[in-house]
């Protein structure tokens, strides 16, 4: 994995979050909200870098603090975006925040996709539910840099019309010549005029090819196992098909223990992985 | 000797003991202000362990009252309470706790001027019993008592 | 080398006292069920040079719960405002001096150091792990005698390991010969509380030699063999003792601690991987909910994770998880027959797409 | 030995493993076991180092048939397991033992050091020339035990019947110390006491009326108790919830204690609280796999409480 | 979180001994609190509105109200705040007036008391979720068991209310205990000439559903939704069939006792209980049967002209919907035999309870109305009666008062001086209880008009001699021993559930007492609802209880039902139990505590049991929540945490 710069967290303290203000809240669906958060500190603010698939902590006091993936890309430096997905103690009490709401944050930590290796290629994007929240950042870097790369093909799903997150963008993707972007969703419904049917399916039915491509790949477990079986049938590789983990973490930084996959720390040593990676670790997700 | 800057949480169902209190302000009886009540449907929502916390928070003495037994809203409320209660009570001195610093009684929604009474004593003998340098007040950092 | 007489050690207690360190020592705890512990010392308190401590010296690094930094919301012109303010290490930050760790103690600590001393940029260099760290003094008493839960000749130099140890006492007649291993030990032996004396060293215990060779690989090789993990844990009762008890488990927890709802403190807190909370996750998934998954990943990161990322085992073959264990369960016991099973395939994968 | 041997593997033929204990080399005490075929049977042991309550394994073997060799007292756990319907009395196969007293093997290993073995016969234990009286050395909850004849058993090793119960012994120890204390002197102790709780739940785990276990309120957030820092009145309220919950329920096995790392006497509550419930309600856990827990029934006319002031 | 807090100086109820604007001021550096005011009358018009503004203008997600009692106005502002675009349940109002401004002159203790109540309030709210009811669908369907007067008079007004109506009666007929009544007191009137009519009008009733010789055999659901298996028993006649002819009975040659008659009389194997049954059908008792007890007869098969006899019937579940209950059970009377062993334990035959003596004074009864005694026959000239028998009496565990003794025995020592005018009654008694309408009146006749003798006091042995049963008692009014040579002896036995009572509480899951009576709701205010919503009483089975009284009951249980029924949902409260599934260790005692029955096991998949609550049942006591170790189930709007906040702040 390429090692990213990783400014934003407090050098001597890494434990301390940073304050930060909450200045938009999105409602995507019901139960996913994206939050746009700035550094209180204007000089962080001003330094923060990142690459995409590095994650943040967000911490509401009193409830804890939760990891998330970043949304936004790294060329939007008025603010991180965080999408948050309503689960648990700390998930509600971000999804009481309001526009001005103080919060503090932790980021970034983790790898990012390893995107420099990556140029000339052409991409695959394959996002399921709030799994979309990395690869949004991902596509928007790739089109930022849009000459440095191949073909692009992204495909997003959502079980409903209304599960679907990101309208504005979606709109924005389909707009472009630039990116084959397809959204779908799982069975038909009234309110939608697009793709139907499982990703895996769609992914299949446009037959992205394998050669000289990459694929990457966030969602739900059984939306992963599909489609890797379907990028298997294309003719994927396992060192060309990455994917980002999640486990239960509470420092970020290797060292409290309990988000490990074997040797492999999901905080420091991930979030991202290749598929090959995946493979040597022990069966343990 | 006595403290007079005590603290204690009253734990009241709603139907009888807190309407009993409110009875008792309508009819404009004065109270020591010692007392924060919170209110709860039926003292079978005490579970002790709110008794436990609150003296450990640093509540001077804690006051639970529901309906009299067999008048509880909820048939068995107050029952269930009287057991969970009083071994709750016989338990607090082996957890270092005066047991004068706690009491539960029924008060009905008519018993206003008993429930002022009942203030008004258990506010005193609270007063009574944190006042002889108890650890509470020799170590404020450790709350319980 | 030099020579202290029993009754100097008090002396030597007390004079490092007088200079400002707060002084450790393994005693029995009154009104417990004969409970050695690493307690505070001062002048006049019996120290146990006989019996094990039931826990460890790392407590003095590694506090079992400390403040990270305190925040507080505040109403202010602009509205209300999060300030949040950095703990420094509180507890044991200035000198520390404990006396009467084993020679398995000290060597945890080097072991610890490995991952919260590690050089920056590869991993993390923990402030208050390492102030404290520098703070401490170790005073070790070597062992002439063992016990059969003891297994540290397993791990390098067993009885006879210096790392770790500032100053080690190595009991003779009468007294103790001190060797010091640092120059904050050899200033130690140097004090006038000891003598010279051409003394022998005494022969040290010899500890049991469990075979560890090929482990690392090995548990891995059994991952996926959950009935034996399943054979090897059915005794236990996945309670947190021998993570707390170990003298290298450094899994920690991180929570709020609220004083009302507008102040708290945020710390960390000795956590054991053996708790089902420990990986639980929102969501109510948890990737080891059995005893089994929660054993094997122990096991694991002692064996195998740690060494390929710190090249350090995490034991040093203390006992203190064989004798304190409530449900009489022996790591060398699971160890040996880890070592002895046949390996199974699998991967991450496997289980991934079987699920 | 020959007859537990034998009588395990009677039941063996009918249940799918049998609880029991073998001799451990290293710690040279008894050590739980689970015998699934009469060869492992064949390392079958019990003597006065059996200390553990195996009944603590029953509610995580729910869907199995299980026969256990139980003392009187790990029989009430059984028996209370069964009263609060956690387990089925049809999936388990007791097999009573006489129990001659369980040595406190904390103290002994402080006596003789950790993995000597303890010899226990006539009224002294002993190792390599070191002797101990027996009385000095045995569970607090062994000296006046009223329990020693198993409630309920569908096989029995030596005699179950008519053994010899220990007699009651006069408070000593701390038991003495504590019962004569003041309630502040008491609320310094407890303050001490739970100073050393490392918050291990080791107390928690070895209780067999503890079935919450991984979603206990001692560690949740919600409901938010006490907080999970290592701490005097963080740990004291833990252990508190503990105590609390086991209101009725607690048949005084005194694993908990024995658990504990770190030495905090928790039966000194426990034993307060098991008292006070039978006075007033005249319930003893674990005596009765019919009877309703105190605390989850009443009697509207006879208990008393509460009223004036 | 966006928190406002509102003050209500409630004129100068509240401002005169607490400082608002400090409370406010203070209310504004709370967490959260992003609005507070102070208003001088919130419950006005404009102070209601000024609430709903600022919820609007400032997107308030959650308020405190501090005030008045919630007793009194937490509807009102519940309803302001929904207006407001708010859940309901996110208000949260604090007692500063009842509790504090009216109790505290002094105006620094009342405002700092003010601002610990409102920070309790401000803690309490944010932990408080959104709270909606649930709705029902409601059945409209109402199940009666039992068909005594109580069923009866329940059954016909639910029904004259459209509501469809199954009744259910365990015996062959309806009309119950007052069937078997000569005369009802206080006016003598005869109760089968105001009974029967009733009867047939069941019978008639397009609404009413009739099931005898059944009983209820399993209850499923909830109020709105009861489904209830109903087993009809065998009894050998098709009752679609039978024309009541009563030809069988004549023709059988099996003898059976008269359980209509209090066993007066002799009945056959095959019969029809009385000529006024309803329905007017015939059943066999095969006990008592020669077809069955010896395997050959099939006579009443031979003559039955309408061919309804089928021996090989069995036993039927009828199964039905219904969105209530009303239990009508009624009551039988105490087996006196067993515990008064002076009074010959049932050996003397002339020693009867008042129910036999009842039959042998009906016109209907096995003597044709002629009052004969049953050892000869003979009219009897001295009648002794004796009050609270299995009443009022400690020594048999039956300390409760029958309620009806008194007058029935009084009705009765008329009735027997009317039948035989120069008999002589005497009654022990222990005190007259004639608290009812026109009922003292009626019991000073007996003694004035007909010449009962009352003779305060215990019968305390009655044995035979020479064809008189010699009774021998204290007046304790004389204070002297009293000795009658008696023709016939009438015990006024009490009240006592009927059988199988409890088992039929622990079907319905509504509780009962000692001795088997079911429990109302609540003594005063809850007459005749039970701890199970949807399931109400009516009459003596929820207590011993005269005609009137058991006919009023019947009636308010029949409107309750109505009121219920007419809604086509039920919304349930939404301050009820909810189960954490993810953290259910299924060890139910939660279900052991609930009052209501609220709790069932649910399967997860995979085959874990976890508790899970039936919103229509729960009444949010909360004895759950305590009762549950990890607090897995909680009251919503009381959980654990909220109460913990609120005890943590007021103490800070």
């Amino acid at each position: 994995m390429s090692t990213i710069p990783k400014k934003g967290i407090n050098a001597t303290t890494p434990l301390v979050p940073e304050p930060a203000t909450v200045v938009a809240v999105i409602q995507e669906t019901p139960a996913i909200r994206t939050y746009r958060l700035v550094f209180d500190d204007p000089a962080l603010m001003a330094a923060f870098m990142f690459a995409p698939g590095q994650i943040g902590l967000i911490s509401i006091f009193g409830a804890g603090e939760s990891t998330f993936a970043i949304s936004s890309p790294p060329s939007q430096k008025d603010y991180i975006q965080f999408s948050v997905m309503r689960t648990g103690a700390v998930t509600s009490a971000i999804h009481e925040l309001a526009e001005g709401d103080r919060v503090a944050l932790r980021a970034p930590l983790g790898c990012a996709f390893p995107v420099d290796s990556w140029k000339e290629k052409d991409v695959i994007i394959a996002g399921g539910g709030i799994g979309m929240a990395p690869l949004r950042s991902l596509l928007m870097h790739l089109l930022d840099n849009r000459g440095d790369f191949g073909r692009i093909q992204a495909f997003y799903g959502a079980r409903t019309p209304a599960d679907l997150c990101y309208a504005e963008d979606r709109a924005a993707w389909e707009a472009r010549a630039d990116v084959d972007f397809i959204a779908a969703i799982d069975a038909a419904h009234p309110d939608w005029s697009g793709r139907v049917g499982l990703l895996p399916g769609v992914l299949e039915e446009e037959q992205p090819p394998a050669a000289g491509a990459v694929a990457v790949i966030c969602g739900p477990p059984v939306m992963i196992k599909f489609t890797l079986q379907s990028l298997e049938r294309l003719g994927f590789g396992d060192q060309q098909i990455f994917t980002t983990l999640e486990r239960r973490m509470k420092c970020g930084i290797g060292l409290c223990g309990r988000c490990n996959v074997g040797p492999k720390y999901v905080c420091t040593d991930g979030p991202v992985f290749t598929l090959d990676e995946l493979r040597r670790l022990p069966a343990e997700l | 000797m006595s403290k007079e800057n005590v603290k204690i949480v009253g734990f009241l169902c709603n139907w009888c003991s807190y309407a009993g209190a409110d009875m008792a302000g309508t009819a404009r009886i004065r109270q020591p202000a010692q007392l924060r009540i919170v209110r709860l449907p039926c003292t079978g929502r005490v579970d002790p362990l709110l008794i436990l916390k609150a003296f450990q928070e640093g509540a001077d003495g804690v006051l639970v009252s529901g309906c009299h037994p067999g008048d509880c809203h909820y048939n068995e409320g107050n029952y269930h309470a009287r057991r969970r209660l009083e071994v709750l009570a016989r338990m607090l001195p082996a957890l270092g706790i005066d047991p004068a610093r706690f009491h539960y009684t029924w008060v009905s929604a008519s018993e206003g001027a008993r429930w002022a009474e009942v203030v008004e004593s258990f506010t005193g003998q609270v007063k009574q019993a944190v006042g002889g340098g108890s650890v509470s007040q020799t170590n404020e950092v450790d709350k319980m008592v | 080398m030099r020579f202290i007489a029993s009754d100097g050690l008090p002396r030597l207690l007390e004079r490092l006292r007088e200079d400002g360190a707060e002084v450790w020592a393994p005693r029995v705890v009154r009104d417990t069920l004969n409970t050695v512990l690493f307690s505070p010392w001062s002048e006049g308190d019996e120290i146990e040079t006989g019996a094990y401590s039931t826990l460890s010296a790392k407590q003095l690094v590694l506090p079992a719960t400390e403040r990270l930094f305190a925040y507080r919301y505040r109403l202010t012109a602009e509205g209300e405002k999060i300030e949040i303010e950095a703990a420094g290490p509180g507890m044991h930050a200035g000198e520390t001096v404990v006396f009467g760790a084993r020679a398995c103690d000290a060597k945890a600590l080097g072991v610890l150091d490995a991952l919260f001393l590690s050089t920056p940029g590869q991993s993390y260099n923990d402030p208050h792990y390492r102030t404290r760290r520098a703070g401490l003094t170790v005073i070790t008493l070597a062992c002439t005698t063992c016990d059969s839960a003891c297994f540290c000749s397993s791990f390098g130099a067993g009885p006879a390991e210096t790392a770790g140890s500032d100053l080690i006492l190595y009991p003779v007649g009468g007294g103790y010969l001190a060797e010091g291993f640092s120059d904050r030990g050899r200033e130690l032996a140097a004090l006038d509380i000891f003598e010279d004396s051409s003394q022998e060293k005494p022969a040290l215990a010899e500890t049991a030699v469990l075979e560890l060779a090929g482990l690392e690989q090995k548990l891995l090789d059994i991952f996926d063999d959950l009935d034996f993990w399943r054979g090897a844990t059915e005794q236990c009762l996945s309670c947190g003792y021998c993570t707390y008890a170990c003298p290298t488990c450094h899994c920690f927890n991180i929570f709020d601690e609220m004083q009302g709802d507008r102040d708290g403190e945020r710390c960390r807190s000795w956590d054991a991987c053996m708790f089902y909370t420990y990986t639980l996750e929102t969501s109510g998934h948890n990737p080891r909910p059995e005893i089994a998954h929660r054993y094997r990943n122990r096991m694991g990161h002692k064996f195998s994770y740690y060494p390929a990322n710190q090249g350090e085992i995490l034991c040093t073959g203390c006992g203190r998880c064989i004798r304190g264990c409530p449900a009489g369960v022996d790591i060398r016991e699971v160890l040996k027959a880890a070592a002895a099973r046949p390996a199974t395939p699998g991967g991450a994968l496997q289980q991934e797409t079987e699920s | 030995m020959d007859d537990l041997i034998a009588t395990i593997k009677q039941v063996l033929a009918e249940t799918d493993m049998v609880l029991g204990w073998t001799r451990s080399a290293a710690a040279g005490v008894a050590v739980p076991a689970r015998f699934h075929t009469p060869r492992e049977a064949e390392a079958a042991v019990f003597d006065s180092t059996c200390v553990h309550n195996l009944a603590v394994h029953l509610p995580r073997l729910k869907d199995r048939r299980v026969g256990i060799v139980a003392k009187g007292c790990d029989v009430k756990s059984i028996v209370q397991l069964i009263a609060e319907r956690e387990i089925e009395r049809d999936r388990v196969r007791v097999i009573g033992v006489r129990c001659p007293g369980m040595v406190d093997v904390k103290k002994a290993w402080r006596c003789f050091g950790f993995g000597k073995k303890v010899e226990d016969a006539g009224g002294q234990v002993a190792m390599e020339g070191k002797t101990v009286a027996r009385e000095e050395i045995l569970l607090a909850k062994c000296r006046g035990c009223r329990d020693a004849v198993p409630v309920i058993r569908d096989a029995a090793v030596g005699g179950v019947q008519g053994q010899s119960v220990a007699a009651a012994g006069e408070l000593a120890g701390i038991r003495k110390r504590f019962a004569s204390m003041s309630v502040d002197e008491r609320r310094r102790f407890w303050r001490d006491q739970f100073s050393r709780c490392i918050r291990c739940y080791a107390c928690r785990e070895a209780c067999p009326l503890c079935f919450c276990r991984d979603v206990c309120a001692m560690q949740t957030r919600e409901p938010h108790w006490t907080g999970g820092g290592v701490d005097a009145r963080q740990s004291e309220m833990a252990q508190l919830i503990r105590i609390s919950h086991m209101a009725g329920r607690c048949t005084g096995c005194e694993e908990c204690e024995r658990a504990c790392p770190v030495g905090i006497p928790l039966m000194l509550l426990l034993e307060e609280q098991n008292a006070l419930i039978e006075e007033l309600f005249g319930y003893r856990a674990g005596t009765d796999p019919e009877a309703t827990p105190p605390l989850l029934t009443f009697d509207a006319g006879k208990d008393a409480g509460g009223g004036g002031l | 979180m966006r928190i406002g807090v509102f003050v209500c100086q409630c004129g100068t109820n509240i401002a005169a001994t607490v400082a608002t604007d400090r409370v406010v001021e203070a209310a504004r550096a709370m967490l959260g609190v992003i609005h507070a005011e102070s208003i001088q009358y919130t419950c006005s018009d404009p102070g209601q509105r000024a609430i709903i503004d600022a919820i609007q203008q400032k997107d308030l997600t959650r308020v405190v109200m501090a005030g008045c009692s919630p007793r009194m106005h937490e509807t009102t502002f519940r309803r302001a705040v929904q207006r407001g675009g708010m859940n309901p349940f996110m208000l949260e109002m604090v007692n500063i007036r009842e509790h504090c401004s009216w109790i505290h002159p002094d105006i620094d203790q009342g405002t700092l008391k003010a601002i610990d109540l409102v920070r309790k309030g401000v803690a309490r709210v944010r932990r408080q979720a959104p709270l909606s009811g649930s709705t029902v669908p409601v059945t409209r369907a109402a199940l009666v068991i039992g068909g005594g007067v109580a069923g009866i008079q329940a059954a016909l007004d639910m029904a004259d209310a459209g509501i469809p109506v199954t009744l259910v009666e365990k015996g062959p007929t309806i009309g119950g205990n007052m069937a078997r009544l000569d005369k009802t007191f206080p006016t003598l009137d005869c109760s089968s000439c105001i009974l029967t009519p009733r009867m047939v009008e069941v019978k008639n009733h397009d609404n009413i559903k009739l099931i005898v010789n059944a009983e209820v055999d399993q209850v499923r659901g909830h109020i709105g939704s009861f489904e209830v298996d109903i087993r009809r028993k065998a009894t050998c006649v098709i009752e679609q069939k039978c024309t009541g002819c009563m030809i069988c009975q004549e023709k059988c040659p099996s003898r059976a006792p008269d359980e209509f008659n209090a066993g007066m009389g002799e009945s056959k194997a095959i019969s029809i209980a009385f000529p006024q049954a309803v329905p007017l059908v015939a059943g066999l008792r095969k006990e008592h049967c020669r077809q069955f007890v010896k395997g050959r007869c099939g006579v009443c098969q031979k003559v039955c002209p309408a061919d309804a006899i089928d021996y090989e019937q069995e036993d039927e579940i009828v199964s039905g919907a219904f969105g209530a209950v009303v239990v009508a059970t009624g009551y039988d009377l105490y087996d006196w035999t067993g515990s008064y062993p002076t009074y010959g334990m049932g050996r003397y035959p002339d020693v009867i309870t008042s129910m036999q003596y009842e039959r042998l004074l009906s016109a209907s009864g096995p003597t044709g109305g002629h009052v004969r005694r049953p050892s000869d026959g003979a009219e009897p000239q001295q009648v002794v009666f004796i009050s609270c028998i299995g009443s009022r009496d400690e020594s048999v565990g039956r300390p409760q008062c029958c309620s009806v003794g008194c007058m029935y025995t009084a009705k009765q020592a008329i009735l027997t001086k009317e039948h035989i005018p120069d008999s002589q009654s005497y009654i022990f008694y222990i005190d007259i209880r004639a608290a009812g309408k026109g009922y003292d009146e009626f019991s000073r006749r007996a003694q004035t008009e007909f010449g009962a003798l009352y003779i305060r006091g215990r019968v305390g042995k009655i044995y035979p001699r020479g064809g008189k049963l010699i009774v021998m008692g204290t007046d304790t009014l004389a204070g002297e021993q009293v000795e009658i040579e008696a023709d016939l002896v009438v015990l006024a036995t009490g009240l006592t559930a009927a059988r199988g009572a409890g088992e039929l509480a622990r079907k319905l899951n509504i509780s009962y007492d000692g001795y088997e009576f079911f429990t109302e709701g609540h003594p005063k205010l809850k007459p005749v609802e039970t701890n199970t919503g949807g399931v109400f009483l009516a009459g003596a089975c929820q207590g011993p209880k005269d005609i009137p009284a058991t006919v009023a009951q019947a009636s308010a249980a029949a409107a309750k039902v109505i009121g219920l029924l007419s809604r086509g949902e039920l919304e349930t409260s939404p301050v009820v139990a909810a189960v954490d599934r993810n953290r259910c260790v299924g060890c139910f005692k939660c279900r052991d505590v609930c009052p209501y029955g609220a709790v069932e096991q649910e399967q997860l998949p995979g085959g874990r049991a976890v508790a899970h609550v039936i919103d229509s049942l729960c009444q949010g006591c909360g004895l759950c929540n305590v009762a549950c170790p990890p607090s897995t189930i909680s009251l919503k709007g009381y959980t654990d945490n909220q109460l913990i906040a609120e005890v943590v702040e007021v103490l800070r």
